[in-house]
């Protein structure tokens, strides 16, 4: 399996990715940056965290326009796997290759955290090795976290399982509409989430929970490509 | 362009040079060494050279008496930054800085500038920054218009270091009446380097280009650097605050590190106070050189910006480079591929003048050596101030004092004291994901990429306590620092510090400061902790009130085994608690100082002495923890400081979850109580180990002499027990300690 | 011609506004008892050069839709006004 | 009487508006080069009773000086209008 880790100017969790990434399931990940025009050789893509282009006007609203994002239209219609975390959540909604937007925090201040999510669908290629319902440590570290869809969307959200990942009911830290953490798209192979998997992947971080998110799609990957 | 400015003549007929804190004598001095009066823009350039803020003419004899060298020391003061070895061919660079008064006015952008600012200072030196600090004094908040500086100047620090990807790890809050009209917000920023690269601010070479590389250059904060040290709070005012813009200087540090590796920079150095300024006098100065710049080729923000403010701007997001002769096209294609501008704007020469042109046109011409090493340096008075000769010995008790349980509750409540949660958890501390150890503990630890080692890092210092005893107060910032990076399992390395103080003019004032200072050069020597870099504040007044002197220690310190780390947090029931030191003192200290008598004698506070602080005593106690800790026998350890022995036993029990059953281990007069159970003695340390480690603690305790009492067990049951003279006098459950402490800033700022 | 292009950009009424919550509390809290809403949004005067006010109407319009404005949260009004230079 | 204040504030002309900057950027980036300045403030509305718009006129100044804004950055200016209810 070959990743992308895209980086954008005042990208700052792509390092953190990258690391995660050779830690967690050992394959060949590269930094790309966002002048790139073509991503056709690689398998997952990850928009990392951070504030690219400072985060101005709206999270995600300028890195939407970076030449990456069509390679990364492409790739998402080709199938390949795409995982947007924090401020490459926010992108991928801004360039609505996931439904909804992200608002600021409901306290209106930054919030970083070990946060406690219920794993609300654990058969995407990004959750297998989740049990459904599970209760998992992931921090979370953004300002403008607060998930917004209008109720139509969230029913039909409901009703394909594109819900992912959920704050558990007592401690969602933003203000997001059903305490909804992560979505993914009606296909399944593009997921957006506010936690950081990057930054729970050993005990000295302080949790270990999101080394089996890739560990997932490291398995979905084999399941479709011939092993040699 | 046009602009009209007044002519030399002017200047000294209408004494003009008074309006930026020229003196009359310094005016002379300046007209001396040029052998004529100084243009509009050398007296510009003059002023803020030699203002307080960039000569450091109150406090540089001071600074002198400061212990700077050691085996460690790579780079003490003198640089942006100091730099210590860490073994393995890397470094560790760092250095705090004050960003008080702009603050006072704009508490969002001048906490988010203070920080842009100290991290500029470090990968100036080619460091990758790793780890943010901050320490924060601010007015009591029952008030409205302190929970608003303090609310702001936390987003603002927030705001900077999020954006920016460096991880904020630790700090301080204070919260007292003293800092009402003047917050303090003192930021620190950690980088890590490789030996070989690095980097000074240095403009060697004649012929190299000067380049000015990052933001464009617009009217922001002229005079700034003056007027910080003004004592008119409205002339504070004047200087126009910047705004930073944090994306700006995280591509700025990318490049500048990019740029660095190259090897073709020859020197480099960050645009903070005074600008262009500063920064090319000093250059030309650590080399001896010459600078000729030519200001039109600046890139500016703003029209018709004149030699004048071009030089003085305080724009942020700039750093001034000196390249190798013919490399600039390295330059310019590494800030291309970052969306940055990098423009050569002058040369290095050899006659060691600071040469001002504008186009053909020379606007100005000063020796670097009469704005840098001509500098005044003065000598302050200093008298003891009347109040230190009436102080009492302090009270082990009050007359109508609260009920142990009471006073514990309220304490725990009490801001200053209370879990900083609210602060931290709007910092990213966990990006980069090297910190194994995030706020809320003693010393927050950050690992070296690529190692088992790891950093640990602490700012520290209690205002009220050097007020009370200069000498033993600033003596007292550098016990703490070091405790607490002991309890948290690191070695103490070196220092950085902030001394913050008010109008130097004032002896007693200066004497709180040389003082305070003296203390810290003895407390560092004792730890083996020199200075390696540091800022000085002072003029931090307001309607004629000071400040406490508060200097501020930061404080670096190593692990060569990450693995070593030691919570401050309890662990497993059935161990056993020792205090490590003499857990008695206070019952000769009394209250002095405390957060007890804050709390409960708020009128009283200032007028008893502070406990005693025997270095030696400090240093054994410390020395003890950290073998215990390198020997496996501590499971957790807290230092006992704010609010005395039972509110350490309390912070790690609620952080632990977990309960304690304490027993006074010595018969205590029930008026001496409050001072044993809140008095704040130094030297002392609580510590958690297995029952079958109880042998190795009295051994090292009896190897390096000092005290050490056996205090009671970690239950599993949820409750804070206290026993004394045989009877029960606190019995609380951990939940409600917890409420309190957790929740009390928060209900005082949602 | 120089056009100005005064842009007003508020949160849908049916998304919640924290900041005006959080606002109206503070100027409460101060003497302003007389406020019974806050709403707060953004205000942007964009400079461009156009054909005609048309012309400029249609690049606004645009620019709020792509760039300016997230249509899934946010609405926009603009004034526009020749100005010199 | 009810009253509706619309409150524009946005940073004073020398200060940096980084905001301004990076959107000046992206707007060139897609196909406004026509644009040659943005400047992104505040805009808020503020509901409030008062005795006339005089009397209103003296709130809503107090409140921005007081609160919305901070001179030392930023400027506004505002807009009065009656409401029914
Ligand atoms: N301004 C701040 N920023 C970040 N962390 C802070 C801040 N203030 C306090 N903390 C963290 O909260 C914890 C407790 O702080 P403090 O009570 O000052 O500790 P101590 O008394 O041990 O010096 C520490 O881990 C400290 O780093
Ligand atoms: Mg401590």
């Amino acid at each position: 399996m070959k990743t992308a880790v895209l980086q954008f100017p005042g990208s700052n969790c792509d390092i953190d990715a990258l690391k995660a990434l050779h830690h967690t399931v050992d394959t060949m990940a590269e930094l790309v940056w966002h002048t790139t025009t073509d991503l056709s050789s690689y398998d997952l893509i990850v928009v990392p965290g951070g504030f690219s282009y400072g985060d101005y006007l709206r999270a995600g609203a300028i890195a939407r326009f970076s030449p990456v994002l069509k390679a990364v239209q492409e790739a998402a219609a080709r199938g390949r796997y795409i995982l947007g975390i924090c401020n490459g959540f926010q992108i991928l909604t801004e360039a609505g290759l996931l439904p909804g937007a992200l608002r600021r925090n409901e306290s209106l201040q930054f919030r970083c955290e070990i946060s406690q999510l219920v794993v609300a669908n654990g058969h995407t290629a990004f959750t297998s090795e989740y049990t459904e319902n599970e209760i998992i440590n992931i921090p979370i570290a953004h300002g403008e976290g607060n998930y917004y869809v209008d109720d139509e969307t969230k029913k039909a959200l409901q009703e394909r399982g594109q819900i992912v990942f959920r704050y558990v009911s007592e401690h969602n830290p933003n203000g997001s509409v059903d305490g909804i953490a992560g979505v993914i798209n009606e296909r399944g192979n593009v997921l957006g989430m506010m936690p950081h998997p990057e930054r729970a992947v050993s005990k000295r971080l302080g949790s270990e929970d999101g080394l089996r998110l890739f560990a997932s799609i490291l398995k979905s990957w084999r399941g479709t490509h011939v092993l040699h | 362009m046009s602009y009209t400015e007044p002519t030399a003549g002017e200047i000294k007929e209408q004494r003009i040079y008074r309006t930026f804190g020229v003196t009359d004598e310094e005016f002379a001095r300046v007209t001396e060494l040029l052998g004529r009066l100084p243009n509009y823009v050398e007296i510009g350039v003059f002023s803020v050279m030699w203002s307080e803020h960039c000569s450091y003419k109150s406090s540089r004899r001071v600074l002198r008496r400061f212990p700077t060298s050691g085996p460690q020391v790579l780079q003490g003061p003198g640089e942006n930054a100091g730099i210590v070895d860490i073994g393995d061919g890397q470094a560790v660079v760092f250095k705090i800085e004050s960003h008080n008064h702009p603050t006072a006015i704009e508490p969002y952008q001048g906490a988010a500038t203070g920080v842009g600012g100290i991290i500029r200072d470090i990968f100036t030196m080619g460091a990758r920054p790793v780890a943010l600090l901050n320490s924060l004094r601010f007015g009591p908040l029952d008030d409205a218009h302190n929970r608003y500086l303090f609310s702001h100047s936390v987003a603002g620090i927030g705001g900077y270091g999020n954006c920016i990807g460096i991880p904020t790890v630790g700090g301080e809050v204070y919260f007292d009446d003293s800092y009402t009209h003047n917050p303090l917000v003192n930021a620190m920023c950690v980088g890590i380097i490789e030996q070989a690269k690095i980097a000074r601010g240095s403009a060697s070479g004649v012929g190299n280009p000067v380049l000015v590389v990052g933001a464009k250059t617009g009217r922001d904060g002229i005079h700034g650097a003056t007027f910080a040290s003004a004592q008119d709070p409205h002339a504070k005012e004047r200087s126009a605050v910047q705004v930073g813009d944090p994306f700006m200087e995280k591509l700025l540090l990318e490049a500048c590190l990019e740029l660095i590796e190259t090897g073709k920079v020859v020197g480099i150095q960050d645009m903070g106070a005074a600008g262009l300024t500063s920064s090319s006098a000093e250059m030309a100065s650590r080399a001896g050189s010459g600078l000729t710049l030519d200001v039109s080729r600046v890139p500016c923000r703003e029209t018709g910006m004149s030699p004048y403010e071009i030089m003085l701007s305080e724009s942020q997001e700039r750093m001034l480079v000196v390249m190798q002769k013919g490399e600039e096209a390295i330059a310019f294609s590494i800030f291309e591929k970052w969306g940055l501008e990098a423009t050569v704007i002058g040369q290095v020469t050899d006659d060691g003048m600071l040469r001002i042109v504008e186009g053909g046109k020379v606007a100005g011409e000063m020796p670097v050596t009469a704005l840098v090493d001509e500098a005044p340096v003065l000598e302050r008075p200093s008298a003891v101030p009347a109040y230190l000769s009436q102080l009492l010995p302090a009270p082990t008790s009050l007359p109508d004092g609260p009920s142990h349980e009471d006073a514990l509750m309220h304490l725990l409540a009490k801001p200053t004291i209370a879990s900083k949660e609210w602060v931290y958890d709007q910092y990213d501390s966990m990006v980069r994901t090297e910190t194994f150890v995030r706020p809320g503990s003693d010393a927050a630890i950050v690992g070296v990429p690529g190692t088992n080692k790891a950093l640990g890092m602490v700012t520290d210092g209690n205002g009220r306590y050097v007020y009370l005893d200069p000498y033993a107060g600033g003596a007292w910032a550098v016990a703490e620092a070091a405790r607490n990076l002991v309890c948290s399992g690191a070695r103490p390395l070196a220092v950085t510090d902030c001394l913050n103080y008010g109008n130097p003019e004032k002896p007693e004032i200066f004497y709180q400061f040389e003082r305070s200072a003296d203390g810290i050069s003895e407390a560092c020597l004792t730890f083996g902790t020199p200075v390696i870099s540091g800022n000085v504040s002072l003029y931090n007044e307001s309607l004629g009130q000071d400040i406490y002197p508060t200097p501020v220690i930061g404080m670096i310190g190593l692990m060569d085994d990450a693995g070593m780390i030691t919570p401050s947090s309890f662990t497993n029931p059935g161990h056993i608690l020792y205090v490590l030191g003499d857990i008695a003192a206070p019952l000769q200290d009394g209250l002095g100082g405390s957060e007890y008598l804050a709390e409960f004698l708020p009128e009283g506070v200032l007028a008893y002495k502070l406990p005693h602080l025997d270095l030696g005593t400090e240093k054994a106690v410390q020395d003890a923890c950290y073998q215990l800790i390198q020997q496996g026998v501590v499971n957790a350890a807290h230092d006992v400081s704010d609010g005395g022995l039972l509110v350490a036993l309390a912070e790690s029990a609620i952080q632990g979850n977990i309960g304690v059953r304490v027993e006074v281990p010595q018969e205590v007069r029930d008026e001496a109580l409050a001072a044993l159970l809140f008095g704040e003695s130094p030297s002392r340390i609580v510590i958690e180990v297995a029952s079958d480690r109880s042998a190795d603690v009295e051994r090292v305790a009896q190897q390096l002499g000092i005290p050490c009492a056996r205090l009671g067990v970690v239950t599993d049951e949820l409750r804070f027990s206290v026993m004394a003279n045989g009877s029960k006098v606190v019995d609380m459950a951990i939940g409600d300690l917890r409420s309190a402490w957790q929740g009390a800033i928060a209900s005082w700022m949602n | 011609m120089n056009v100005l292009a005064k842009i007003f950009v508020t949160l849908k009424d049916s998304v919640l506004d924290p900041q005006g919550k959080a606002v109206t509390h503070a100027l409460h809290a101060l003497k302003y008892g007389a406020v019974s809403d806050v709403r707060i949004g953004k205000y942007m005067e964009v400079t461009l050069s156009a054909n005609s006010l048309d012309d400029a109407d249609r690049l606004v319009r645009g620019m709020c839709d792509e760039l300016l404005t997230n249509p899934v949260i946010e609405k926009f009004t603009f004034e526009l006004m020749e100005v010199s230079q």
